[in-house]
């Protein structure tokens, strides 16, 4: 064939995939909760990378051991700590910072491996049918109705104090069931859809038919529902660090809620109070904000309402 | 004088790209007792009529221009509580998707019933079960089944279902929009020939909605045929299709499979229909028309009378 | 209908089993010695021998496993360490408490979450629409730990309106004279703040759902009928709208039950509010294993048969369903 | 069937059926059975397009799916040029599907909306892996321009979803072609879409048949459509055959009471005082008295109770090439048939 015709083709295919894209990326933002989710999320990252900052200028800026020799209970803000200390002097605002990594790590390990394992199981079960299916999404339907938090909390009474990546491990493990019943649904009407039967008659194996056909059919829903794991994720780990089970070598934002509610100083020490609490209910808000606004993008019906006939 | 007349209806679809015209221009009227087929591809603006014959139209669906009149009442500046009133009462409508039109928790007799008394307020359960009992009758369908779901109802049996519902009210129109498309065409057969006698029977007024021109043939008094939202042809069935003059109307039936007469090559239409987004200078068909000159990308073409109530819309014919 | 509701039980006995089953696995696994863990070390030898062979901790571990077995399935847990008490009975104490307050909290959120849902898709895009929506967002992602402490702070210390925790005060529990409604209303008093934190969270979810489920069902063709037969809009809103929005609705309750049981237990814990869920806190914090496990075990079949009770509301709410 | 054309058969039908289980439960075991097809022999001559036409739910589309071994038969037996195809697994389905290709109902599912048209229609030589990209490219626009969409570069790098219903039909009528199928099954391609688009679909279809020279099965629910594109049609009443011959013959003159009650019902486009009407259609269907009877015995105006309730039909050789099955139907003069 012409050298010529193929690279004008190449140049059209690769417009198609550019404007796919950009066609998305407007939809998406002009949605003013995927715009504003955006921005909060972008601002929590910049708090999770500067987090690094506080203990290279100062030890005693270092949220879980630098302690201010000058400071013996809790203390409002002030030029050397700008949000105050808490009841032992350390610095509040490095705290808050450090607490924006551990959120992120949390929520997007977290999430990222239950839906991994729920789409993998959903995939699975909606593909296979028959006794595969009915065995997992026995097996889902068991641990989706199981408090998570409550589980952790049980696992914690077996076997003593959880590290941060067990916990996170525990809530992947217990977090895949919502996901891989959405995907198994999914996948099971794609499977009834013609173009599955058009690509059996073209004679495509079954792992072309499950990567090449169903999976980029699933995947933006596993990708939406990875957000809204996010959030679950964060909430349970804060939760889980709230009742005094978390790691007790990370500082998290439930941490320190913990902390201001247990030392007593909750009455006394809204700087310290608010915070904590601020952050973690604007983090899970952006990232529900950003899933609702996907879930537009992947919606094509809320985007043309005009139907003429 | 015309159970309905509609003059130089337009109608607009506000859409992310700008004003949508699903339907320009439209003239015809409507005497009772008559009943006229509007014909045409998806998208041509035919049901965008039917629902603004009720008053139904979409929430960024308006009437940008034209009126429609319906007994001496001008409908279509009638204020919503105005319209409802008229809704069922003088206009009922059988939709064309009769499979999802039927509420899938509520009776088929509570829903029949329910149409009859938000209009006769005054009407007990009993009189208005009767009532429903009595159109059960009339459309064949067995009274044991009444108290019945929707789900119970097999495809055919829903439709009679809701051609019973439309004539609760006496109505002096029915707006009937593709209502046999998803049935077979034994079922389909069966309902047309009830609803030919029904309209008789009763003397109401039909708009007959569909793409296929076979049964708007069968079941009208008269065509008008549509294209790219503009009524393009109109005229007695007869006149229409068995002496076509607009080209896109002999395109359609020289494109249409039969089962009587000799066996001829059939024509497709080559081409698509244009994108009603924006405005377009000349004649709609002109790209697709084998009659094509350079006038007719140009010009809007006229109204011409080729026959008695026969009119085109075309300046080549 | 029965056979299904009769299905759905059996499920949940099985569901209870493999509980049972992993729970006693992994305490096996778990490290520790566990006679230490399960028996008080402040109890006399005799009492612990008698709790000893009464658990069967001294049997090889298989007749262990049908023990306990046995013993869950009767109610015996075993005995508190904290308490001192056979687990049974603490627990079932709490269990009324915390039925009270987290039914009262669900039925409240969702009957205020489901008609405000209704208008809000209804008004889509309108300012009503929006301040719900966003007031919705907002709430149900706050985290209820420290809402719950936040209303503490300025209800219950600012202001002084509410008590700042517990569930009774003992001045009127211990009055002879207190009659039953005030009783009654001394628990309200108490319930306020932590019916407030629940309902909060609750209701945005109940009212995203309930919003996003009527305006599917405002797309289909029955509504389009019955406006055609000359409806009022409350009609096809209240008549055609909602019984059809409901479906997916009773669905996702049930979903969410199992994470609202989650906001229970922490908002139990703030409030010293004396239920099942701070009791799991408490026996975790404590190192009461028998209290955790018996807890455990009563708030998992509690949930397993509200999921029936949701199974059953909704082949009773839509017709196409016969089991 | 023009006479230059030998009659060569390509596929056979030998006694196929195809049932279904509803959904049991465990505690009672399996559902009920419903009978898809029942028995069904039919046989496609090599070149010719053949239409199975009957009702929605009459079985036909489950029959090409057979004949695409998108479903295995449960009885009898299915060949292609002599090779028994019917239970085929593995490598030799795949080399079986590289002649026998089919067009699915609805083109706005049959294609994924996620994959480009060039991936889709290219989909059959890349697991075929015939040749390498730049040849599958080549050989797509060269498809694509075949189905009529040309000129075929502005169409490779497109969604789905930004063509229109016909040509989305094309799309998949040239991922069909691609191989250069001997047999191609078309389970109604144009009922879905409008009637200027289905003729193109029609003209196209003749293309592939006489250009390619591939046999073609065209299943329908419409008598017209049937008559212009088919050479053969086949009559298929709730899994039974009924009527099968000549196209012209067999809408001209029906013998069987079903095939009879379905050119009442279609629409004669003003031209019904050239048709005669049969009526053989009962207004009310009929109490069955048992299962063993004529398929039609219930819906049927002319059946006699006791002949056609309790005995299946027989085939009769009704005339040159057309045959019904009917209780009262005679076969035809013997001299008739073999002229």
């Amino acid at each position: 064939m012409e050298n010529k015709t193929v690279q004008i083709l190449k140049a059209k295919r690769r417009a198609l995939w550019r404007q796919r894209f950009m066609e998305n990326w407007r939809v998406f933002m002009r949605n003013p909760l995927g715009r504003i989710g955006m921005s909060l999320l972008v601002m929590f990252g910049l708090m999770a990378v500067c987090s690094y900052i506080p203990p290279m200028i100062d030890p005693m800026y270092h949220p879980m051991t630098g302690v201010d020799p000058k400071v013996v209970s809790s203390v409002g803000p002030s030029w050397q700590h700008w949000l105050g200390t808490d009841f032992m002097g350390r610095d509040i605002f490095s705290q808050l910072l450090a607490g924006a990594r551990v959120a992120f790590l949390v929520g997007v390990s977290a999430a990222f491996m239950s839906v991994v394992l729920g789409t993998a199981v959903g995939m699975t079960a909606g593909y296979m049918g028959r006794f595969t299916d009915t065995a997992l999404m026995r097996l889902a339907d068991m641990i989706m109705v199981l408090p998570t938090l409550l589980v952790v909390l049980m696992l914690a009474a077996l076997f003593g104090q959880l590290s941060i990546w067990m916990i996170v491990l525990m809530i992947a493990l217990f977090r895949w069931p919502g996901v891989s019943r959405i995907i198994r649904a999914q996948t099971l009407s794609l499977k009834q859809r013609p173009f599955i039967d058009a690509a059996r008659v073209s004679g495509a194996s079954h792992l072309r038919i499950i990567f090449r056909h169903i999976m980029p059919n699933v995947l933006p829903l596993a990708f939406l529902y990875m957000t809204f794991r996010v959030t679950s994720a964060i909430v349970i780990e804060a939760g889980l660090a709230f009742l005094g089970f978390g790691d007790p070598g990370t500082v998290s934002w439930g941490m320190m809620l913990q902390w201001v509610w247990k030392t007593g100083y909750m009455f006394q020490a809204p700087y310290w109070l608010l915070p904590p609490g601020i952050c973690i209910s604007l983090i899970t808000l952006s990232f529900y904000m950003l899933g609702r606004a996907m879930d537009e993008v992947l919606d094509p019906r809320l985007r043309d309402e005009t139907q003429a006939g | 004088m015309a159970l309905l007349t509609v003059e130089n209806l337009g109608i607009g679809y506000q859409t992310a790209k700008g004003l949508l015209k699903a339907v320009d221009g439209v003239n015809f009227s409507l005497e009772p007792g008559r009943s006229l087929g509007l014909v045409g591809e998806s998208g041509c603006g035919k049901t965008t009529i039917g629902m603004a014959l009720m008053g139904l139209l979409p929430p960024n669906g308006r009437i940008t221009e034209g009126r429609i009149v319906l007994d001496g009442v001008e409908i279509s500046t009638l204020p919503e509580d105005e319209l409802r009133k008229v809704r069922w009462n003088e206009v009922a409508m059988i939709f064309q998707a009769a499979m999802n039109a039927l509420n899938p928790v509520k009776r088929i007799s509570a829903q029949i019933m329910e149409a009859i008394q938000t209009h006769r307020p005054d009407m007990d359960d009993d009189a208005a079960l009767l009532r429903v009992e009595g159109l059960f009758n009339l459309v064949g369908l067995p009274l044991e089944r009444l108290h019945d779901f929707p789900h119970q109802y097999s495809g055919g049996m829903k439709q009679r279902a809701i051609i019973a519902m439309a004539l609760a009210l006496n109505p002096k129109l029915v707006i009937a929009d593709e209502p046999t498309t998803a049935l077979d065409v034994i079922v389909q057969d069966q309902i047309l020939k009830e609803t030919k006698q029904l309209q008789s029977q009763f003397n109401i007024g039909i708009i007959f909605i569909s793409h296929d021109i076979s049964i708007v043939a069968d079941v009208c008094h008269d065509i008008g045929v549509m294209y790219a939202g503009q009524l393009v042809e109109s005229g007695p069935a007869e006149e229409v299709f068995f002496n076509s003059q607009h080209p896109y109307t002999q395109a359609l039936v020289s494109s249409f499979p039969t089962l009587a007469g000799p066996k001829t090559k059939l024509a497709p239409i080559p081409g698509e229909p244009p994108n009603l987004t924006g405005t377009i200078p000349g004649c709609r068909f002109c790209d697709r028309c084998p009659k094509d000159t350079a006038s007719c990308k140009l010009d809007h073409p006229k109204w011409q009378q080729v026959g008695p109530g026969h009119h085109v819309l075309c300046d080549h014919c | 209908m029965r056979k299904y509701v009769l299905k759905r039980l059996a499920q949940v006995m099985v569901i209870l089993f493999c509980i049972l089953t992993i729970l006693f696995v992994l305490f096996r696994l778990a490290p520790g010695d566990p006679v230490t863990r399960m028996v008080d070390p402040e109890m006399t030898p005799e009492e612990s021998q008698h709790l000893i062979e009464q658990l069967g901790l001294d049997q090889p571990i298989w007749k262990q496993y049908l023990i306990y077995l046995k013993n869950c399935s009767t109610g015996e847990f075993g005995y508190s360490i904290h308490y001192g008490e056979p687990v049974a009975k603490v627990i079932w104490e709490k269990l009324p408490n915390t039925i009270l307050l987290f039914t009262t909290a669900v039925l409240l959120s969702a009957m205020v979450g489901i008609s405000w849902g209704k208008i809000a898709a209804w008004r889509k895009g309108k300012a009503t629409d929006l301040g719900m929506t966003i007031a919705a967002l907002v709430t149900h992602t706050l985290f209820l730990p420290w809402l719950a402490l936040l209303l503490v702070w300025i209800f219950a210390y600012q202001l002084d309106w509410f008590p700042i925790t517990g569930m009774v005060s003992d001045e009127v529990w211990l009055d002879p004279d207190a009659g039953f409604f005030t009783k009654a209303a001394d628990v309200l008093y108490h319930m306020v703040l932590p019916l407030t934190t629940l309902f909060l969270i609750h209701f945005g979810s109940y009212l995203l759902v309930m919003r996003s489920s009527m305006l599917d069902t405002l797309k289909e063709d029955y509504i389009l009928l019955a406006r055609a037969k000359g409806l009022t809009e409350r009609d096809i809103r209240n008549k055609h709208a909602a019984p059809n929005a409901w479906l997916p609705v009773v669905t996702s309750v049930g979903l969410s039950l199992a994470f609202s049981i989650n906001g229970g237990a922490l908002t139990e814990t703030v409030f010293s509010w004396p239920g099942i869920g701070r009791e799991l806190v408490f026996a975790v914090s404590q190192n009461d294993y028998p209290l955790a496990q018996a807890s455990f075990m009563l708030i998992s079949t509690v949930v397993l048969l509200s999921n029936v009770v949701v199974d059953v509301l909704y082949a009773y709410l839509d017709p196409r369903i016969r089991y | 069937m023009s006479e230059s054309r030998e009659h060569k058969t390509i596929l056979q039908l030998e006694q196929v059926s195809r049932f279904y289980r509803t959904r049991g439960n465990v505690f009672r075991g399996g559902g009920r059975l419903v009978v898809a097809l029942n028995k069904i022999n039919l046989s496609l001559r090599q070149g010719e397009i053949f239409g199975l036409v009957g009702e929605s739910g009459s079985g036909k589309t489950t029959c090409g799916r057979l004949i695409v071994r998108l479903e295995e038969p449960d009885e009898g037996r299915i060949t292609l040029g002599g090779e028994d195809i019917t239970h085929l697994k593995g490598k030799k389905l795949k080399d079986y599907r590289r002649q026998v290709q089919m067009v699915f109902q609805d083109p706005y599912q049959s294609l994924n909306p996620q994959v480009t048209i060039a991936d889709s229609v290219a989909e059959p030589l890349i697991t075929n892996k015939l040749g390498d990209p730049l040849d599958h490219l080549e050989r797509v626009l060269k498809v694509l321009d075949t189905a009529g969409l040309s000129p075929s570069e502005d169409y490779v790098y497109r969604f789905p979803h930004q063509l229109s219903g016909g040509q989305r039909q094309r799309v998949a009528i040239a991922r069909a072609i691609v191989l250069e199928p001997s047999l191609l099954v078309a389970d109604e391609p144009t009922s879905m879409l409008d009637a200027s688009y289905s003729a193109q679909i029609f003209e196209i279809l003749q293309g592939v048949r006489d250009n390619m020279g591939a046999t073609i099965m065209f299943i329908t629910h419409s008598m017209a459509s049937a008559r212009y594109l088919c050479d053969r049609i086949g009559v298929i009443y709730r899994g039974h055959l009924v009527e099968q011959g000549p196209a012209e013959q067999v809408i001209n003159a029906p013998q069987h009471p079903y095939t009879k009650a379905l050119i009442d019902a279609t629409p004669k486009f003003g031209r019904s005082s050239e048709v005669p009407t049969y009526g053989t259609l009962l207004a009310a269907e009929r109490p069955a008295t048992s299962s063993a009877g004529c398929p039609f015995f219930r819906r049927c105006a002319l059946a006699e109770r006791l002949l056609c309730a309790g005995t299946y039909p027989p085939w009769h050789d009704v005339a040159p090439e057309q045959v019904a099955l009917c209780h009262l139907l005679q076969d035809a003069a013997p001299a008739a048939s073999s002229g």
